[in-house]
Order: C-alpha cells, then structure tokens, then sequence
C-alpha cells in the first residue's frame, strides 16, 4: 500500500491530510490523473510530486510502501 | 540542529551559535518576517505548514550546495511553522564566510532555493479572507475570499 | 540608540530590535567577527579604536544615505572597540525593507561605507608583532578628501 | 587654540592623543606641514584632516577653537 499525502490547498480540497491506496506500478502522472478522479481533485496539475521525500518525475514508477506527497507550488521564507 | 522546522518563536543568536567559526571572518543572516501590508492589501496574520521531514532534507541540502559553491561557507537555516503575527520571524537564515562578499551571496542564494525546493506554504488571513500563497498560477484562487459553491467539495 | 560604538560586547538582538518595523518582510545583518587566519598569517587579538564621536555621526550618515537610496529601509549598526578575541563580535548592522533584495543591498552598502568613511582602526595582534591595519598605502593621500575603496583593506 | 588628535598609528608615532596649538588662520595643508615639522611626524601626509568631525579638503581654513583630528585610513568592520 501506499500512503498519499497532501499540503495547503490540496489538504483544503481533499478534506484529509493523506489517503491510504494501492498505487504501485503505477508512474506519478497515472497516479496523479487517477487520484484526480476518483477524489475529485482539480488542482493536482499544479502540484509536483514527491516519492520518499524526493521531488519525482511525472514518469517515475511508483513501489510498493513509496510515500507519496503533492507539493503545491512553495511559499515559504 | 543547523535546518530545523520550528513550531516556537526562533531564536535568531541561537541560529547564528550555530556558524561562528575560527575562519570566518563574516556572518550574514537573513531574517524574514511577517509584513503586514502586501501591494496595499492588509495582512492580519499568516500561517505556515511544513511537509516536515522533506522540507528538513532540502534545507539540509541548500546547506549542501552552498558549501559547494563557496569555500569554507557553514550555514544554519530555522523555518518556523504555524500561526504567525505581524513582525513575527518566519526564516532566520546563518551564513558564515571567510571573506564577507561570499556570506552575502551565499545568504541570498539560500532565501532563494527556499523559494524555490522546500515543501513549506504560507496561508495569508486578510480581514476579508483567506488563501493559501504560492497558487497563483491556478486560475481558482478564492475571489471573493471564501470557497464560493463551485470551489467546494462535493 | 541606532548607532553606538561599544566597549562592551554587542548583544546581536538588541541591534536587530532597533530595525524591526511592520512594514518590513526582511532584515538582513552583517557580522564582522574576528577571524583567525588572514592570508596563513594567524591573529591572536585585535584591538579596535575609534575617534568616538565622530564615528557615530558617520555611522548616522550611512543611515542616512541608506534611507535615501532604499525606500522604507531602516537601519541600526554598532561597532565595538577595545581588545577581541578570535570570533568576537567588531561590527552589527541590522537593516529591514519591505523586500529582501533592498535588505541585502543596503547592508553590503553599509559595510563597504563603514571601511570608508567611519574612523575607526584595528590593530592586529600577531605572534611575531603588531601592527595598525589600514596604513599600508601611506604613499596615497585622499585626491578626493575621502578614502576611496581601492584603498581599503579587503 | 586648537585642539588636535591623533589617532591609531599617528597617535603611537606622536606619543600622545592630542596636542594644544593655535593653528586658527591656517589651511589645513599648512597645519599638516607645520605638524609633521614641529612634532616629527612622517606619516601625516597619509591621513585624513577633519575640522569639528566632518572631513575637511586640504584648502580648509582652521577657525578659532576648531578642534583637528588627523584621520588614518580606517579599517574597521
């Protein structure tokens, strides 16, 4: 299982901190377009993902037990 | 620790403890504080949120880079996390150099990738609402400073 | 007091405190500590000395000339004097603007005015003598009444 | 009279903080000179003149009661 988290916005949008779901096999854009989908989640776009706490690529493929976490656009300092 | 998410007030010369060094012969600090007014528009207060972890392994890592790019460099970066007021330190970053042109542009070189790589966020209250900074790009931002019923989740 | 000359140490706070204002999202300071090496040659100690009064009016005037060139900057600077040790404190300036850019421009400019125009001396304190630094280039008068920065020390 | 301060290495070389004269009527050129003269002193042509704690051109004329001090490069920060 994989563990998604979200941030600022995204956390507004989806009502929770994180969700729990099988994404592995999956790369980061497929995961991004399903979680879209099935949370109704419409500014995922706008975010980049990060796997274990490392920015990814839309075409890295997602393991088993990864920690996924959509970082809107930053705004600290 | 020298990168640290904070969730109390930062203590800037415990920050600064953290980069004295025998060879250095400069330090700069950055530190960013809460405005209380951005383009004409009142701040009430902000709140910021940290992705924790991540955001202690890429402060580290400007660290990093930093001593790469300037020699002999040590550097030490706080952020602090929650509800902040006017006047209130957000950043308290440490630079220390051999020579001082270096601990500036090393200094302004950190606030920057700060900007750019660290998974923190700022929530700016006005007295007419509230958003969350750095979405700008989104074409839905809250206009009229509430979730409106399209903006909602259903 | 915004510019001090200090025979004690320099307790970094207070000087930040001076500059701290709610329109500013940025204060930058300088530190100018004593560094132990300079070109392999180890110092032992320094010892600052200053025409006191004067200082302080130019120190004022770097103030000045900041507040002119950099809108809505503030600034407060204290330079100490006697014998210091090895990582010891010589000079804070704390400066705050709205924007981060003007706080790191304003700062560097205060530095680089200090080592022009304020009078004050180090003597280094080496283990094989000692010397007033700042009188190296004793064949140059000031062609313009002031020093000028290819005069100075780095 | 005129009081007149030296400073840093000029203060070691004059072995004394300051000194006493009527130099009233005197450009500051001519105070140098007379200074260097009268008080052996070999490094004064390298320093800075301030009249009253503003830096003063060599063409400056001393008042009565102005007090000199004798600027070397400065070196702090």
């Amino acid at each position: 299982m994989n563990k998604l988290l979200f941030f600022a916005h995204l956390k507004d949008e989806a009502g929770k901190e994180s969700i729990t779901i099988d994404a592995a096999g999956k790369n980061v854009a497929e995961l991004k377009a399903f979680v879209a989908e099935q949370h109704g989640m419409t500014k995922l776009d706008s975010a980049m993902t990060a796997i274990n706490e490392e920015f990814a690529e839309d075409s890295d493929i997602i393991q088993e037990g990864d920690t996924i976490a959509f970082i809107p656009p930053v705004s600290g300092g | 620790m020298k990168f640290e998410i904070a969730k109390e007030p930062i203590n800037i010369q415990s920050v600064i403890d953290q980069v004295i060094q025998r060879e250095a012969g400069a330090i700069t600090t950055f530190i960013g504080t809460v405005r209380e007014l951005t383009h004409g528009k009142k701040t009430l207060y902000l709140v910021y949120e940290a992705y924790e972890s991540m955001a202690v392994k890429k402060l580290e890592q400007i660290g990093t880079e930093i001593q790469e790019r300037w020699s002999g460099a040590d550097v030490a970066i706080t952020h602090r996390v929650g509800k902040l007021d006017i006047t209130d330190v957000a950043v308290v970053i440490a630079v220390s150099t051999p020579h001082r042109a270096d601990a500036y542009e090393a200094n302004r070189y950190a606030i920057e990738r700060i900007k750019e790589i660290v998974p923190i966020w700022k929530k700016e209250q006005w007295e007419d609402g509230q958003e969350w900074i750095g979405n700008q790009l989104e074409t839905v931002a809250y206009p009229k400073g509430e979730p409106e019923a399209k903006d909602l989740d259903e």
